[in-house]
């Protein structure tokens, strides 16, 4: 079992800091659309980022977790899935799922407390987000296995942190994929960070992509950053997953290696336990101008291009704030919906019961405690 | 025993042998329904509950599972998510744990998380429960945790006819059924049991036993000796025994109606005390039928310590001495 | 509040600060106390629970550890078992399940299991309850699964002079103890806590509010509500409010000497109702105290459903209203 | 992060499967006299285990877990502690557990169902029994981590089967356990099957030695049949969890490659998923002739000097036989002691309660049932 590109030094990329082509060789096959396309929704998850934390400063919104500095991993690897294929995200997926066709002002609804910001379109392969840590590990396994076993022919991939490779699910879910050969990507976007603790804190492993090495199957260490390389890795793994080699297991462990600009989270400060210098440092690797220059240089793009691209995505992002605000809170009955396919007695009772009380005192005798 | 269809042909079976011929017939029936867990393929089960539906159905669907408990409930979420019906064994309910997480963060949750858009229709099966002289962890009766959580359904039968019928339900069943077998009683009589597949309804008690002093709620192996003390105390007390088979949702009319006849009560289960079903029986009760109510309900249980190792199993589980004595303090108050 | 011992110098804090001061105070007390858990360290905790440990006692007795909750509880009772005292930190309660089993199976279980040869003087502490406006799996009281487990057990303060003093009590407790901190009001007030270490004894509930008509047992974040309830009913009914403050092992002599007095009870807790403590509770009191009763017990808690994302999740949590409403109903039975 | 001995090809192995040695260099510093001892412990070990499995077919036992086969892995390893050392056991090393003191007669006690077994005396350093599969391995780390604060200077094994590296816990006990370099040395009896499931099923990487390179620390493949290979490998792992070289990591994981001779324990048949065949080829690698071979052929020991042992391995089981079956039945108020260090006062009730009814119906009424 070889287990490619061990550390940071042998890393795979494609794009040099300053957008130059290091490696022609691994220069995806994408169109000079697509290239744009990538590009525009990178500049769309940054934008809608910016926002979405401007929107729980002002109280519009609850707790959210910022995805800056990891556009090029999330949108890259969610363009190298076929129209088919799944995904299986964390929670801060908000740039793949937007390219796998979950609407922004669901993803606002979502971190607005509506449970209908979860509620996955019919047409869109993405599961829904999962909170508890590595969990969804293994049940991206469990689906690639059910549609192995159905004869499909899909590649699942599943996102996950850093700080997720800690956890033992992470260990059964990976372990499961190898014994049972499941048509599995699992993505690692290795930010630095786990909260306040440190990539070197999680494990004393050099790479966490050499953890595949536990499970028999391929490994590789991806500039994150870079997005065409990570959309070059991606690609492969989807296509070993779908189809692998001789003697090849189907799963893939890939590490992208990047950072998180912002803080964990809104409710997060992350000045307390790390040092602007080392922002900075990785600010240098910021996947968004890198492919600018590499789309300018070529030609793919000229400066008004990206002044329309950087209006549309206003507008984008701003329509999408509008519509999810304009969404009037849930009706309480939803408390007591889809929680069984039908509703047992007791739970009926109790809504029963609650809808009697809220008739009698009106809706602010409920809403003014907290 | 009550209910029982038996129309057609039937064969008598033990316990775990109705689990066995439930999921075989399953299997023909719906080609999505799939048994995961340890041991289950060629070995057919450590209590041979799946014994030859390896050789029926192949290893495709008969899956021998790594050793890791949150591994194969998490990837049967997967799974049922993903069209199929998983039916996943934990080989004693003592090591269900590891899988705790999965299946009240994802599968209890999966339905409301993602307003019905993914569901989670598995089995998670486990024998539970003392008696067998088994080593540590393998005599829990921890199935209070499970009832305490929404969008989970608990189901425990005692025969051999409701276990293959409850079984089908809970496979066919829309959500995530934890089904608990009573290991003690897998082998300990046989009854009729049909060939074709039938479902006995989940969230329906049933009444074993009638009588008009004290009404007796139990469920799993904790039925027999239930019966059996009530024949000791057939001449003095009349009792009715209730059969709860589902313990979430919790068969509210059955329970009252039985109670509102008798207006005295015990409840017998293997687990502790303190948090246990019979808490949640009596309060049940006592909200809805206090005005009935003329002694105190009587929780005949499990003590509030560890199962001990096999040499004083006998000590702790209630038995028919603990059980009559029971009836008789609530019979006398 | 009642028994509070404020001879010596003070300090006003709020229950979070308070958790910190008990903290610090053990770990300059004894040396073998230490803190674990995911961003306990530099970053003091996401509340900031552990704020300025790690500058006063270094890195290897404020220690982050990596992303994995049965790894920082199974590593802690080997910590425990080996002369250390571990205070390990469970982020938010609803990822405590990750491990479920090590306190279940292990920390409940190793002095049982090695006749007292090994111990684990432990300490999980984990925020629970809803009401910040939390993401899903952030707002969960599920406190009736480890009352309902043998071998620990569970302590909820809701005032700041109680949390130091009963965290101390924990952190001194040659058993297991799951401290839960209702992270809705950590820093809703502040009251005047002794600079000195205290202990507040685990076991002994208070009376926080003395009543003639009905008893109101809570404990957390729901005693607040409870007594704002209380005080809108002055004028029609006289409730006794019981905060548990350690709810396993329930002191029954308070609960009942409450009820005896009132005969009248309700319980009040954010968990789901079924399965829930006030079930236990309402058992409990019909058990012992029957004659005295003159209502049903009420419960008034959350619904037997997933704790809903914040949008919804005012409605979800008991507030003064539900309560004015439950106490009136038992009031007037 | 080296690796060593990858491959079965390349297990470490001291004595042939004929009792020849096949790499001086590596012989273990061991006196005529340990040599001796440990060959009479593995012999104890075998008898011991035949009759533990007579008893329980007569009735005399509960449910006991099988050894045979594995004396080389349990005694070899539990040989090259220290006195100081620990010992966290799973549930299948009464070997181990014999050479570090617990005595047979309590291992006897456990399997009849006796709490009393598990209480370890006070001058063992054992570990209580860990019957779920995998979790000792972090008490284990847990108890190093503890020992290297309190500035200790001890090493710490943890037992555990093939089966268990795929739980969560051993991934999580063992990153725990590289992230503190805690004095830990895993050592993996891998006997090829956990009940029916196969080591192929269990984990698709080519060894368990190399899941190790997950935690950045040494995994060593051993003859785990080969009592020399296993001490000498052992010791090593012991002297660097203690002392450590430069830039090296204390922990080390060990795979000992070897093979249950009989049942999974005796509720299992393990003829439904296994043949006969398997068992006979791995009969041939059997510790005890091997190490007799090399002792009698190193003039260590005569054949009389190997009757003798048998003799006294006789008698030493016969006694400890007699003395546990001796021991009566525990009083049932053992049932409410050691819950709590104190008794809380509704178990006090409930003991009360009982011991009242036992008072009145006699202890039989309790027992006829089952
Ligand atoms: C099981 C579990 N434990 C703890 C948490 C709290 N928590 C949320 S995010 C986080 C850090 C995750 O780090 P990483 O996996 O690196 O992902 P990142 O947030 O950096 O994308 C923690 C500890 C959780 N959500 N789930
Ligand atoms: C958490 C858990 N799950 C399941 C079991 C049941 N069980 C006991 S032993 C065993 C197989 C263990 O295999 P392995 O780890 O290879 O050890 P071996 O028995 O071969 O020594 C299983 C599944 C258990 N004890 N604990
Ligand atoms: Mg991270
Ligand atoms: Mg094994």
């Amino acid at each position: 079992m070889s287990v490619l590109q061990r550390d940071s030094g042998e890393q795979i990329q494609v794009l040099s800091e300053n957008g130059q082509v290091t490696d022609e060789s691994q220069l995806p096959d994408l169109t000079e659309d697509e290239l744009v396309e990538m590009y525009r929704y990178m500049k769309l998850a940054r934008h809608f980022d910016q926002r979405a934390v401007s929107l729980q400063r002002q109280g519009r919104m609850g707790t959210y977790p910022p995805l800056s500095g990891q556009e090029g991993a999330q949108i890259a690897s969610a363009f190298a899935l076929d129209d088919e294929d799944w995904l299986f995200p964390s929670y801060r997926e908000h740039g793949a799922s937007l390219v796998r066709g979950l609407s922004l002002k669901r993803t606002l609804l979502y971190w607005m407390g509506h449970e209908a910001g979860n509620a996955i379109p019919e047409e869109a392969n993405i599961f829904t987000v999962s909170v508890p840590i590595a969990t969804q590990v293994c049940h991206a396994t469990g689906a690639a296995w059910a549609s192995k076993l159905q004869g499909g022919d899909k590649a699942f991939i599943c996102h996950f942190g850093d700080g997720a490779t800690s956890e033992g699910d992470f260990h059964e879910g990976l372990n499961f994929a190898g014994v049972f050969d499941t048509p599995n990507v699992f993505f690692c976007n290795n930010n630095q960070w786990a909260i306040s603790v440190p990539r070197e804190r999680q494990t004393a492993s050099e790479t966490l992509a050499q953890k595949a090495e536990a499970y028999g199957f391929e490994g590789v260490q991806v500039d994150g950053m870079d997005p065409l390389a990570v959309y070059e890795v991606t690609k492969r793994a989807v296509e070993k997953a779908k189809d692998p080699g001789e003697g090849e297991l189907r799963p893939t462990l890939i590490e992208a290696v990047q950072y998180r600009f912002g803080a964990h989270t809104t409710a997060d400060d992350p000045s307390v336990y790390r040092e602007e210098e080392e922002v900075e440092q990785w600010k240098a690797k910021d996947p968004i101008p890198r492919m600018e220059t590499f789309l300018l240089e070529n030609g793919y793009l000229d400066t008004e291009g990206v002044e329309a691209i950087e209006e549309s995505v206003k507008e984008e992002v701003a329509e999408a704030i509008d519509e999810a605000e304009s969404v009037t809170r849930p009706e309480p009955e939803e408390i007591f919906k889809h929680v069984y396919e039908g509703m047992p007695e007791r739970l009926r009772e109790q809504a029963a019961e609650f809808e009697a009380l809220r008739e009698t005192y009106g809706d602010d005798a409920f809403l003014e405690g907290h | 025993m009550s209910q029982m269809e038996t129309r057609g042909e039937t064969q008598n079976l033990t316990l775990v042998q109705a689990v066995r011929d439930g999921l075989r017939d399953e299997m023909r029936e719906d080609e999505r329904v799939l048994v995961m867990g340890e041991d289950v393929g060629k070995n057919g089960g450590v209590f041979r509950a799946t014994e030859g539906l390896y050789d029926e159905f192949g290893g495709d669907r008969v899956i021998d599972t790594p050793l890791a408990e949150s591994g194969i409930v998490g990837t049967a979420i997967g799974m049922a998510a993903y069209g199929m019906r998983p039916v996943a064994e934990m080989q004693f309910m003592g090591f269900i744990y590891p899988a705790f997480d999965q299946i009240v963060s994802h599968a209890a949750r999966l339905r409301t998380r993602s307003r019905g858009r993914f569901t989670c229709p598995m089995v998670v099966r486990a024998p539970y429960g003392g008696g067998i002289r088994a080593p540590e962890h393998h005599s829990e009766s921890t199935e209070a945790f499970f009832t305490h959580h929404p969008g989970l359904k608990v189901v425990i039968p005692s025969t051999p006819y409701d276990t293959k019928g409850l079984l089908i339900s809970a496979i066919r069943d829309p959500d995530p059924v934890i089904f608990l077998e009573p290991k003690l009683i897998y082998r300990a009589f046989r009854e009729a049991v049909p060939d074709e597949p039938y479902e006995v309804p989940i969230g329906e008690a049933t009444v074993r036993r009638e009588g008009e002093d004290v009404s007796v709620f139990t469920y799993g192996a904790m039925t027999r000796p239930t019966l059996e003390a009530a024949e000791r105390l057939e001449d003095e007390v009349s009792v009715e025994v209730v059969d709860l088979r589902t313990v979430s949702p919790l068969d509210e009319g059955t329970i009252l109606e039985s109670f509102e006849k008798t207006g005295r009560a015990a409840v017998v289960h293997e687990a502790p005390k303190t948090g246990g079903l019979a808490g949640e029986i009596t309060a049940t009760i006592q909200e809805e039928a206090l005005l009935y109510q003329e002694a105190p309900v009587k929780r005949i249980t499990g003590f509030d310590t560890p199962f001990p190792l096999y040499a004083l199993e006998d000590y702790y589980l209630p038995e028919a001495t603990r059980i009559v004595e029971g009836i008789r303090e609530v019979a006398e108050f």
